[in-house]
């Protein structure tokens, strides 16, 4: 006989050599990989982002007078060792702003990496609040049908009939301009497509003879819908939640970029870019690098989502 | 159910769709005491209190929300959709809008040609050579393409064929703005340039049109390139297409007759959905072209909070994109025999 | 086990585990600007039979002739449109809850597509342990693992294969999982819906054994759904024979197959291969494919294909008549049995 | 072609074919030798269970294995070539003439969005001898018959001037088409022609299958599981279409199944397959009555039987061997009542028993 916690070893181990299996799969995949190594760098970078930038770097302290930002020119990191002021001195030797400086002065390095904290966190929570909202209700809606399910699809279809980013841009400037507002926004478009994918999962896995074995077996409705449907449907929402990390990055930046930000010294690449246009052909570095750690976030985590749509494939495990 | 029967529920529902989206938009933009007062772009500094008293009056700006909305709902009804601020004049929202709109559908129509030309080439290379030095290759592109900002790929064709072109001495594509119309007959500045006889003009706009095109196309043929090597893998695992080779068909016709009709089913959506949303205007790019279409037009009118011009353009996208998704339905049922309505 | 018993006036009866009566399930055709019902798919038109204690009943048809809807209709995984199922003296269609709930602890079904019918992420110990968490039949974890190890080793499974997932298993092991998860909550009736026609003959050979031995050990009773007649034939006491949505002939499975009634029936066993090359062959070809069942002809609904048919059968359609235990739902009784290849004739 | 074939003449030759597939497990031994011949206008039935290797060897036969397959050894020998050195290209070609095979299930083998027509005429039209020939014989206001175009296939030998029209090509190919459709007894071909498949019922698709397959004038018709995915009755209808069809078609068939009574109710030899070998091959009749192999004999016992109820099958113990790992020497020995050591060691080939009646075991 067993006991209770051999049981749930078993169980366990069956599950890592299935978890084993698709890392086999993932690893063959050498654009998987390199997204995959992307996204980790940035993540980590961002979570340890205090520890690494130099306050002194990153204010606008340095900056005196005039009105923003054009008193202060933007440096150019080969020829500029960092010479901070007339009252701040830095650390001893040669420092460089290797990726030059901004518009209020600070080092444009130390401001992207700030930047990066913000920008994750907030994609991670529109995505996350997003993908529960469309999950649920597509779930609930698809399993139920009949008149919930068509009301659900009728309010997706006036939301997916809505200009996405007029709406976002209208709540954005009639709730005022915090980072909050700006979040709702964006669930506010990004939820219609995460009701329509999993509803259609739904629809699709709840013809499987499994289901009917299962109500067959006397399984009730929220058992075999949040048990079982749900966890056999979730895998193509997990990956278009990790694309949408990219795709939530640009449009809140883009948000930002349009004037929506809360303060245009926020650490946001968004706002950086913003600034960087100002001066797009007297120093267009600003501009490039942040757009360009955008474009290399946003393709990791577009990486990662495609080689996990590969994995998750239930053809490849028949 | 019939064809017929079918586009007429679809239409019956646009109705609703127009309904909530209105009702949505009218509250967001009124309901809140934010941008500028709605009377504003309906008076001017000539005029009295009591003038003023009274335009306010005539428009029901004093009255609750609700009773607002059927005082705008008359104005629509009226032809007029109100008078939009955002230009500093009181201009009808309509006249605006649709002068700015052959802009749009120009800017539309080039970027979709170009995402489709080169969108479901890469797709198809991709999905032929799955897992091969080409599908690597035209995967990143794809990908790059959909997580570039777009508004930073602007400025850098910007910044590139623009600045550093005229810097280097080289010919450079101009960076933003549109020439100014000569003639109207038909409304499309492109068309009427051809009608006229005007190639100058045809060749400056052309010209204009070439940066934006190629920002938005590049933003989108990823999304194209995907769906297409999807569909595509998908198909070339079916039954008949190793069918189709036992056959002794080349490959040539395996994939272009067997596997690709099926395998553009999908690419329809895309590519009608991909149109319908650029006929709405692809606004920051637009905005960072100065492209005179309506998206560029809805930004500003967003930032001054200018009621009855986002209304305007809210319910002609929602309108656009259900008729798109119609057309896609009906396309469907053209490309695949077996979808009957 | 209990006998169930119904006291009439004049007799005391024991009634059959399973009764069907009259039973419809037409699904509706959708149309139109507001999808109202232009047809109905008649999928079961009018059935009635009843199931013996112990025994297995057959039910043998072609694609389209209701024999999978007729079993989901049982279960009440879809809605019966008119008809009673009566298990044990409760009608399935009008149960409440908790009826139900014994129902489906006592009527089990096992599918056709082993893999499909298991919830591919679930290992076997999880997806036993459900089921019998679902009627509570333990108390404990190591009670249900206790269990299902029990029911494993009945089903030819072993304690190795507790913690595997469904795709880590042959076809053959899949359906004996499935069999053993109908039998973990001590289930009395099974219906059968092809399970063996996504299996090899050698496998399908010890699944079938399976099933006979379990039946034996447990004091099953089946209903067999197949389309493979030699599989009935083996399987079944009786067997119903079921033709666009009705059961066309209903016998004794030796009655059945040497002195069919129908024309349907005796042509469906004229068709079937038989494992000889020697054997005598017999061209009788049933003309045709099978009608719609939106579209079912008038009057027999097996006239359009049926060489005998008369002015009579494309009227009037027959009722399914009981002589001596064999029901027939034909105008013109013709004797088949003279044509009728037999078990003693084979080898002469 | 060879003109002149006598009953007896081996068309088809496989020796000893091995072919692996590369897994994320390993390496599939799916093919472990398999040793086959077909006569000149036979029926030959492959019969085995899944994963006995049958479809394999067919995939290798008409070169369209997976990219993930390779051939380790072996030969397969059609008219002296050995098609396991052809390059794409030639065995394409092949298979526009010589090697016409059928598949299982007619829905997901026709294309879904191309009419029968289509896909019928890319049959036609790629054999321009065809259609030179169809014009030859062609005469106004009556119908073509196929047949009389199938026995000219072998005789026709002068040159033929191979340029047709575009017109002339699409007006011929619709009357072939037409008249490959009676051939297989489908009736109103005009209008078969322009439906698509979904509007046929699985019967009638299955016609239009055979029919692309004998448009090609084969002299291998390859049959693979062809009525697997078909009611009983249809089933019936189908194998008797192939028996009237059989003189006229001027072929040698392999039939793919893995039902025993279809076997035996079509072929003239059947061979059995077991772990990618083929272990017994000898005439149906001798077969159904004496087989030999362990194998063979307890899959005939595993059959239910209607005309010789038995109250209990034999199934056979134990699983199908991993193909990863599979047993040395007979793959069928872990299995096997009768197994000897020198089951476990070195794999037995097929020798000749009887006349006509090969087996690959030790016991004999």
């Amino acid at each position: 006989m067993q006991k209770d916690s051999e049981v749930r070893r078993g169980e366990w181990e069956a599950r890592l050599a299935d978890i084993k299996y698709m890392i086999h799969l993932f690893r063959k995949n050498p654009l998987v990989m390199t997204g995959t190594i992307i996204s980790l760098f940035f993540i980590i970078v961002a979570l340890l982002a205090n520890f690494i930038v130099d306050p002194r770097l990153a204010t606008t302290e340095g900056y005196t007078g005039g009105s923003y930002p054009f008193e202060r020119k933007y440096m150019w990191s080969a020829n500029h060792p960092i010479v901070w002021g007339p009252d701040i001195a830095l650390h001893d030797g040669p420092e460089f702003f290797y990726l030059g400086t901004d518009g209020w002065g600070r080092d444009l390095l130390s401001m992207i990496i700030l930047a990066l904290p913000v920008d994750l966190y907030n994609a991670f929570i529109i995505v996350v609040v997003a993908a529960l909202l469309g999950t649920t209700l597509g779930a609930l809606a698809g399993y139920a049908g009949g008149i919930f399910d068509e009301a659900v699809l009728r309010i997706t279809d006036v939301f997916f009939a809505f200009p996405g980013l007029v709406l976002a841009l209208v709540f954005a400037s009639m709730f005022g301009r915090s980072i909050e507002t700006l979040q709702f926004a964006i669930i506010l478009v990004w939820w219609p497509p995460y009701v329509r994918l999993m509803r259609g999962q739904v629809l699709s896995e709840k013809e499987k003879p499994y289901v009917e074995a299962l109500k067959a077996l006397g399984a009730g409705h929220l058992r075999v819908l949040f048990r079982h449907v749900m966890l056999n449907a979730i895998y193509p929402i997990l990956v278009q939640a990790t694309m949408d990390l990219g795709g939530v990055i640009l449009t809140f930046s883009a948000l930002m970029f349009l004037g929506f930000s809360p303060s245009k010294s926020l650490p946001e690449l968004g706002n950086l870019a913003a600034d960087g246009y100002n001066a797009i052909f007297s120093a267009p570095w600003v501009i490039l690098f942040s757009g360009l750690t955008m474009l290399i976030i946003s393709l990791a985590f577009n990486l990662v989502g495609d080689g996990l749509r590969d994995v998750l494939d239930p053809r490849l495990r028949r | 159910m019939k064809l017929y029967e079918y586009i007429i529920r679809r239409l019956i529902l646009l109705v609703f769709v127009l309904l909530a989206v209105s009702v949505l938009i009218f509250y967001l933009t009124r309901g809140f005491e934010r941008g500028f007062a709605p009377w504003a772009p309906y008076i001017n500094e000539k005029m009295t209190a009591e003038q003023i008293e009274e335009v306010i009056k005539a428009h029901g700006f004093d009255r609750p929300l609700h009773e607002q909305y059927f005082y705008w709902f008359r104005d629509v009804f009226n032809g007029e959709w109100g008078l939009t601020g955002t230009w500093g004049l009181g201009l009808p929202a309509n006249r605006v809008f649709f002068n700015r709109f052959p802009r749009t559908v120009e800017l539309a129509v080039f970027a979709t040609i170009l995402t489709i030309s080169i969108g479901i080439p890469l797709g198809i290379i991709s999905a032929v050579k799955n897992n091969k030095l080409p599908d690597h290759i035209s995967r990143i592109i794809a990908l790059a393409g959909y997580s570039t900002p777009s508004y930073w790929f602007g400025f850098l064709l910007q910044l590139v064929f623009f600045y550093y072109f005229s810097l280097w001495g080289l010919p450079n594509l101009p960076s933003s703005g549109a020439p100014s119309i000569a003639t109207r007959i038909t409304g499309l500045p492109i068309l009427d340039g051809l009608l006229t006889g005007n190639l100058g003009f045809v060749w400056n706009e052309f010209v204009h049109l070439i940066l934006p095109s190629i920002s938005l196309s590049f933003i989108s043929l990823g999304f194209l390139a995907r769906i297409v090597r999807a569909s595509m893998l998908e198909v070339l695992r079916q039954d008949y297409i190793t069918m189709a080779r036992s056959k002794g068909l080349r490959e040539r016709v395996v994939i272009y007759r067997h596997a690709l009709k099926n395998a553009l089913i999908p690419a329809v959506t895309l590519t009608g959905i991909f149109f319908a949303s650029l006929l709405g205007g692809a606004m920051i790019t637009e905005y960072v072209f100065s492209w005179p279409g309506v998206g560029q037009a809805a930004l500003l009118a967003v930032g001054q909070g200018d009621s009855n011009f986002i209304l305007l353009y809210s319910l002609v996208f929602a309108t656009i994109i259900v008729l798109a998704n119609l057309a896609v339905d009906v396309a469907y049922a053209f490309l695949d025999p077996r979808i009957k309505y | 086990m209990r006998s169930h018993v119904i006291s009439t006036k004049n007799a005391v009866k024991t009634i059959d585990p399973l009764v069907v009566k009259n039973l419809k399930v037409w699904f509706p055709i959708k149309s139109g600007v507001i999808q109202k019902t232009i047809g109905h798919v008649k999928a079961v038109d009018g059935v009635s039979f009843s199931v013996k204690k112990n025994e297995t009943l057959g039910v043998v048809g072609e694609s389209g002739s209701g024999k999978t809807t007729l079993a989901r209709a049982i279960l009440r995984l879809v809605k019966p449109t008119a008809g009673e199922v009566r298990f044990d003296g409760i009608n399935i269609p009008k149960a409440n809850r908790q009826q139900m709930k014994t129902l489906r602890q006592k009527v089990q079904i096992i599918f056709q597509d082993p893999y499909a019918s298991l919830d591919p992420r679930q290992t076997v110990s999880s997806l036993l342990r459900e089921a019998m968490h679902i009627h509570g039949v333990v108390k404990s974890k190591s009670e249900a693992t206790e269990k299902s190890l029990k029911l494993l080793r009945k089903v030819g499974l072993d304690e190795e294969h507790l913690y595997r997932f469904p795709h880590e298993f042959s076809g053959g092991q899949r359906q004996r999982i499935a069999v053993a998860r109908a039998l973990v909550a001590n289930a009395e009736f099974l219906i059968l819906d092809e399970p063996t026609s996504f299996l090899d003959v050698s496998v399908q050979a010890s699944v079938l054994n399976l099933l006979k031995d379990l039946q034996k050990d447990l004091n099953l009773t089946y209903m067999f759904i197949t389309h493979n007649l030699a599989v009935v034939h083996h399987m079944s006491n009786r067997v119903a024979v079921m033709y666009l949505g009705k059961i066309v002939e209903l016998a004794d499975k030796n009655t059945i197959y040497r002195n069919p009634k129908h024309p349907y029936t005796f042509q469906l066993m004229a068709a079937i291969p038989v494992p000889n090359p020697e054997a005598k062959k017999k061209e009788i070809l049933l003309e045709g494919d099978v009608p719609s069942p939106i579209n079912i002809p008038l009057g027999c609904r097996f006239h359009p294909r049926c060489k005998y048919a008369k002015e009579k059968c494309r009227k009037v359609e027959p009722n399914l008549v009981e002589k001596d235990g064999h029901f027939v739902a034909c105008h013109s009784e013709i004797d088949f049995s003279a044509e009728m290849r037999t078990g003693e004739s084979a080898d002469g | 072609m060879s003109d002149k074939r006598n009953a007896k003449d081996t068309v088809l030759e496989i020796k000893n074919l091995k072919v692996n597939f590369h897994t994320y497990r390993g390496e599939v031994k799916a093919l472990n030798g398999v040793d086959l011949k077909l006569c000149c206008k036979e029926v030959l039935a492959l019969v085995g269970e899944s994963g006995c290797g049958k479809s394999v060897t067919v995939q290798t036969l008409i070169g369209l294995l997976p990219e993930n397959a390779s051939v380790l050894e072996g030969e397969i020998i059609l008219d002296g070539d050995n098609l396991i050195n052809k390059t794409k290209e030639e065995m394409r070609i092949l298979r526009t003439h010589d090697l016409a095979i059928v598949f299982q299930d007619p829905m997901t083998f026709l294309n879904p969005v191309l009419t029968i027509g289509t896909q019928l005429e890319e049959v036609v039209t790629m054999d321009k001898d065809l259609l030179v020939e169809a014009i030859a014989i062609e005469k106004p206001k009556q119908k073509l018959d196929f047949t009389d175009l199938i026995k000219m296939d072998d005789s026709a030998t002068e040159p033929k001037n191979l340029k047709i029209s575009r017109r002339e090509t699409k007006r011929i190919a619709k009357r072939l088409c037409a008249a490959i459709l009676s051939l297989v007894k489908l009736p109103d071909q005009e209008r078969i022609l322009k439906q698509y498949p979904f509007e046929l019922s699985g019967g009638m698709r299955q016609r239009a299958m055979i029919a692309m397959a004998l448009a090609r004038r084969p002299s291998i018709f390859i049959a693979d599981e062809i009525t697997t995915a078909l009611d009983v009755t249809i089933q019936a209808q189908i194998l008797h279409l192939l028996k009237e069809l059989r003189d006229k078609i001027d072929a040698s068939t392999l039939m793919i199944t893995h039902d025993l009574s279809v076997a035996a109710e079509t072929a003239d030899r059947i061979a059995v397959m077991y772990g990618g070998n083929v272990v017994e091959v000898a005439s149906s009749v001798v077969l159904f009555r004496r087989p030999f192999h362990p194998y063979a004999q307890m899959l005939l016992k595993a059959i239910p039987n209607i005309e010789n109820p038995t109250s209990r099958l034999e199934a056979i113990p134990g699983t199908v061997p991993e193909m990863i790992d599979p047993p040395p020497g007979c793959r069928f020995h872990p299995r096997c009542k009768y197994a000897m050591d020198a089951c476990t060691k070195k794999r037995p080939r097929l020798k000749e028993v009887e006349k006509g009646h090969e087996v690959a075991c030790y016991l004999y």
